[in-house]
């Protein structure tokens, strides 16, 4: 097993399904001699030429609907929105076609494509490149909803959701493309799509998350066992929808008190629904209002002041506490 | 250091080769098969019959909303007839003769305009995709397709369907570009029928022709008399062998009228003359290609009779097909299913909790109090 | 006071709006000669001139670009979305610069447009022209997201969106559009933005809705108190976004008990955000869970199915009826 | 019914006025004042030297990153200075040297890249949008704004910037056709510079110039040498004229070439060769300028010397201004004010829970292990 840094592991998952399926292809902005404004797609165009890995003109529904006419006619198209900010502009191709075509078909075509797109802040960019904006496609029915947190699962969950009959779009949390590694085995390995993971056992709270923020949420975890001795029970959802709210929802049953971490904005986010479902199944068990520690209802600030809005782990933990005390 | 003009390399040419009357310019005339030019002859037919079934359906209240056809049955039949089976064919929501030609059935069709989703089932080695509504959006996914057809190193072509209107969207300006940067073997047909909805044509884009917008991309573009099946398909035979020898992508504009309604919840008294209607009646595609036929001694005015007794009682037949299949389907849940290859979890557990509930499933709001034709919404 | 439709109540708003101010301008699809495919517009282009009643060549995102260029420079444009179904094609204009151009240039500009769009099912449409997707919009810092539900409020709340100095999406539900008539007042009468109504009082139950459902919501709390004597308190949101939650969440402490209802998908839905709230600022009054009566997590379907789909008011009154019974 | 070429009733232009030798075409140099011409000069000057400030404060890591604009100081200031002060500005994110040129502190674009809100701030007067990221919107702000000008009677212009390719985005396509539908006075400045990160213009689209793409829309399109900054001045100014006289939109493609990287995050390198660079760089637009000037004795060798070294000393003021207001402006808290006229209550109430914070506030996460030059997000 390699020590991997998520693009690594991304870049790994990349070129093993393309050389186990001769129909995968890559395509994008950049994604191709360049190998990516953040390298992921490096070294593809070497090994695997222009033809499955393709450098497009700047046209983001382009880029979308083209991949949608190629996975309707048996191609499985990985391609790539240059930044999450960017992909608003291929929404009404996902939501009218990708998300569509096997229904409104009755199931003679479907759209095996996977969209990636890099989400996120906290690594000094510029304004559209920092969002955080998943709910959109969560709430696209016939979409699928994929948000890997470690190279690890990056690389497992990209290579379920390249296999799957179905779209998917996967953001990528680009702030942890290279902020830390993990062994990652050279050998196939796939992580359901829909399934979430106890990633710390614990009885007095539950901490709900995904992506970027499993980094603050576990530092947040660790403050409160050393400060507070209190354990929490860490949940990172991987899947945003569809969501499995199996493993959450009876953790709360165990815990009764829960606090949930994403970078989006807050109102109509991604945390609302885990609170509708804690609700609806774990009504009983919850001792105490759920905590959503999120990005505020604005637009991201530019860098100076992106960390003003990004959850940190003290953050989590005062709502934890207060979560506690309550 | 010069001002001078740049030679773009390339014409738009503009085609017609049968005019209203009949009259045929003989060196442009396409060597087409009797059988062939016969079965266009009867497809049009069919399609301008069936069209105004439709019609009189909906005015009935037994059918939804739909788009009718009429006055662009050659454009669209004479570019499908170039068409192999193997090919690909990417509608819009205006080419119910072209889809039938390519083996859809009408009864589905029927189906679909009365709300069934089984009427937008697609059976396996028929090469359309489902009627696309969202305008524009389909383009890119015949550039798709395209790419998928060279990278497995097929003959086959792809053909896609819009209207004048459609060139306004963005989508339609990527597809075009996409098709030409990779060099697609896609056919770009634009009925041209003069009116999005109300939009006049001329309103629409500033440019003097639609066919001239190929020029943007670099790829062969063409105008034609759209009401002229002989010179669609002449248009269309070229940007097909084209496409099939690996020149790429053609956009081919078929100048034609939309001689009835937008959609049946339209009334284009509002935004256009009886004039301008009954000028284009003069141009219609089917009475210029009957007097084409005739001359050639391939049609008799018996025939056409027979032709159209057949097609009235074959439209008597599909129609009673379809009530009978409504029939069998009303009630029937579909919803559910169909979304993902899989039902995934949440989706059985809301099929659960709807199932639970099916007595009243079948409830309908009393009806709104005053209907009105424009109630309804487009398309 | 005239009884009108939503169309004539809506229509007025626009035909007071030009008078009163000059610099309010129509575009759209369809919305000069035609009057609009609802006739919404109706009458407008032969009062104003085509110079002010912009029928617009086909294209969404050209549409509310366009109008964002307008609005910088001091028009009050009011665009039309001809279907809810294709605004997501301007879904990248309205993200990333109507709803960001006043802070990004330090207020130096900003974008006081209105985009109407219809939405909502019933009405035997076509694919595409039944979805009810406010949840996008609501979820996007710098966009304010407003539905009516009767003729005199749609008329009152389109003035303040007009005449607010912020992008304003405002969804029209299109089975209400000749559905019933209402009293509207000949002369001005608006209702702030952010404001939500206690329609009906009651202190057994909470029912919170907007938009098309209100109707079957009202529907079922008369049902409730005929058939099981339940005084229903009703809540009709009006403005989505910024949702206000004072009304509703004083009512749940009141009555312990809501059922929330709309005909948008239920996952990441709106419905969601109401349930955090309430969780938020009611958690100790809640005597049972919240349930969600709403569309399904799937595509509308065809019409023939489409209330199959649409939340009734017997689902609603049932949904009450457990929540009673919890 | 024949087959006959269509007189499309326009043609594409290339424009070259000062060739790399410095040599001129008299019959096409424009005429100018003396004044303008040195301070073009002098702008195009400030804004190379600027941009090599900002590059080695960006690679010190005083500064985000950014997009640099040598090599393309005759293709934006050629355009602007066609333009009044009560015109309006749309740039993209390139456009640096117009920016100041129309009344742009060069500190706040420092502070705008160096992540502070308040470098964006746009001074009352001053008719510049903000810079626009996504590649291709800010066209139809542009078309909008056009419109906005007509309506109000006004004898302004809109002059908005963007690449090749922004060409292949759907919003290039429909702002150019709004603005020609609706006849505003936007004049489309396309700086083609040979590249879209690492797409070469040629895989952008397969049109042979980007010239062209203006048939499409009806409108006049014209192709000029953008490194001749007297060129880019004549094609703009008759542009600016026609659209001034109610005329309408033109489309403008500068043929220029980005000499640096495309944001401090990329490397050239790895898609394009030393030689292709060498060879734009003798087609320099500032050098062949001054030989122009020094050829009309409006400026020597010293004097180009003096005025260089008193652009370093207004840079070393401007950097020295930037640092200080960094410091003041350090810790403020910008983010819940702004976004509407009046903080909506939701937003009052994150506010104070975000003030209740406030200790932990400038919490920053550990670096991470291997930062690498690709790490930071693109533009
Ligand atoms: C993206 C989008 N916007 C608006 C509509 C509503 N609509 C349906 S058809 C139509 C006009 C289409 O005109 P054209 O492209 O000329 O095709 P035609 O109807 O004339 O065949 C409009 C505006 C739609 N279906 N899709
Ligand atoms: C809609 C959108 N997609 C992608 C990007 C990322 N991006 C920034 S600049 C750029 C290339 C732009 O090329 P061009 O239009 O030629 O302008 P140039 O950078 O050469 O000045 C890309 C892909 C973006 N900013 N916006
Ligand atoms: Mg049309
Ligand atoms: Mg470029």
């Amino acid at each position: 097993m390699a020590k991997l840094t998520m693009v690594q592991a991304i870049n790994l998952a990349l070129h093993q399904e393309m050389e186990k399926d001769e129909d995968v292809v890559v395509l994008g902005e950049d994604v191709g001699v360049d190998g990516g404004v953040f390298r992921v797609t490096d070294g593809l165009i070497d090994k695997f030429g222009e033809e499955r890995v393709m450098d497009t003109p700047l046209a983001e529904s382009g880029i979308t609907g083209f991949s949608i006419g190629m996975a309707i006619y048996g191609l499985k198209p990985v391609c790539e929105m240059q930044f999450s900010g960017f992909g608003y502009m291929a929404m009404h191709q996902l939501e009218a076609h990708a998300a569509r075509m096997r229904a409104r078909s009755g199931g003679r075509f479907h759209v095996p494509m996977v969209i990636r797109m890099p989400y996120g802040g906290g690594v000094k960019a510029l304004e559209h490149h920092s969002e955080s904006r998943e709910a959109y496609w969560a709430h696209t029915p016939g979409l699928k909803m994929v948000i890997p947190s470690t190279p690890r699962n990056a690389r497992a969950l990209l290579v379920s959701a390249i296999r799957d009959p179905d779209p998917v779009v996967f953001y990528e949390p680009k702030s942890s493309y290279r902020a830390f590694r993990e062994e990652v085995p050279e050998g196939e390995e796939t992580i359901p799509i829909g399934q979430s993971e106890i990633v710390r056992e614990g009885e007095d709270l539950t901490l709900i998350s995904y992506g970027a923020m499993m980094r603050p949420t576990l530092e947040a975890a660790e403050i409160l066992e050393e400060e507070d001795g209190v354990q929490c029970e860490v949940i990172d959802l991987m899947t945003i929808s569809p969501i499995d709210d199996s493993k959450f929802t009876e953790s709360a049953k165990k815990t009764g008190r829960v606090v949930l971490v994403h970078e989006a904005p807050r109102s109509f986010g991604p945390g609302a629904e885990i609170i509708a479902r804690l609700v609806e199944k774990s009504f009983l068990y919850l001792e105490a209002p759920i905590r959503r520690v999120t990005g505020y209802d604005v637009v991201i600030p530019l860098f100076q002041r992106e960390f003003d809005y990004l959850p940190s782990a003290e953050r989590i933990v005062r709502a934890a506490r207060e979560t506690l005390d309550f | 250091m010069p001002r001078e003009k740049i030679d773009l390399e390339q014409d738009i040419e503009y085609l017609s080769i049968l005019n209203e009357k009949g009259e045929i310019d003989e060196d442009l005339e396409p060597d087409m098969k009797d059988d062939l030019l016969l079965d266009l002859h009867r497809a049009m037919l069919f399609g301008r019959r069936f069209d105004e079934r439709m019609l009189n359906l909906q005015r009935g209240g037994k059918m939804g909303t739909f788009a009718p056809i009429k006055g662009q049955e050659a454009a669209q039949l004479g570019a499908v007839a170039c068409l192999q089976d193997e090919d690909w064919l990417v509608p819009s929501f205006r080419e119910t003769a072209a889809e039938i030609w390519r083996g859809k059935r009408p009864e589905n069709i029927l189906l679909a305009y009365a709300g069934f989703s089984e009427g937008g089932v697609i059976p396996k080695g028929i090469n359309n995709l489902p009627a696309a509504i969202p305008v524009g959006t389909q383009t890119l996914h015949a550039a798709g397709i395209g790419y998928g057809i060279k990278f497995k190193g097929k003959k086959q072509v792809v053909m896609t369907f819009f209207g004048d209107g459609a060139t306004s969207e963005g989508d339609f300006h990527e597809a075009l570009n996409f098709a030409g940067v990779f060099n697609t073997p896609t056919i770009f047909v634009c009925q041209n029928n003069q009116w999005a909805i109300s939009i006049n044509r001329a309103h629409q884009t500033r440019s003097k022709t639609l066919a001239q917008k190929a020029i943007a991309y670099g790829i062969p573009g063409i105008q034609v008399d759209g009401n002229d099946v002989l010179a669609v398909y002449a248009a269309a035979k070229e940007a097909v062998e084209r496409a099939r020898n690996g020149e790429g992508p053609t956009f081919i504009e078929c100048v034609t009228y939309r001689m009835s309604v937008h959609t049946t919840a339209d009334d284009p008294k509002r935004y256009r003359s009886d004039e301008e209607v009954e000028k284009w009646e003069k141009r219609d595609p089917i009475s210029r290609f009957q007097k084409y036929l005739k001359k050639k001694d391939l049609l008799s005015d018996e025939e056409i009779e027979e032709i159209e007794s057949e097609i009235k009682e074959e439209i008597k037949k599909i129609v009673k097909g379809w009530e009978k299949k409504k029939k069998e389907l009303e009630g029937r849940v579909d919803m559910f299913e169909g979304t993902f290859a899989e039902l995934p979890a949440y989706l059985v557990e809301q099929k659960e909790e709807f199932e639970s509930e099916l007595p009243e499933k079948t409830e309908k709001p009393e009806e709104p109090e005053e209907p009105e034709a424009d109630e309804e919404s487009e398309e």
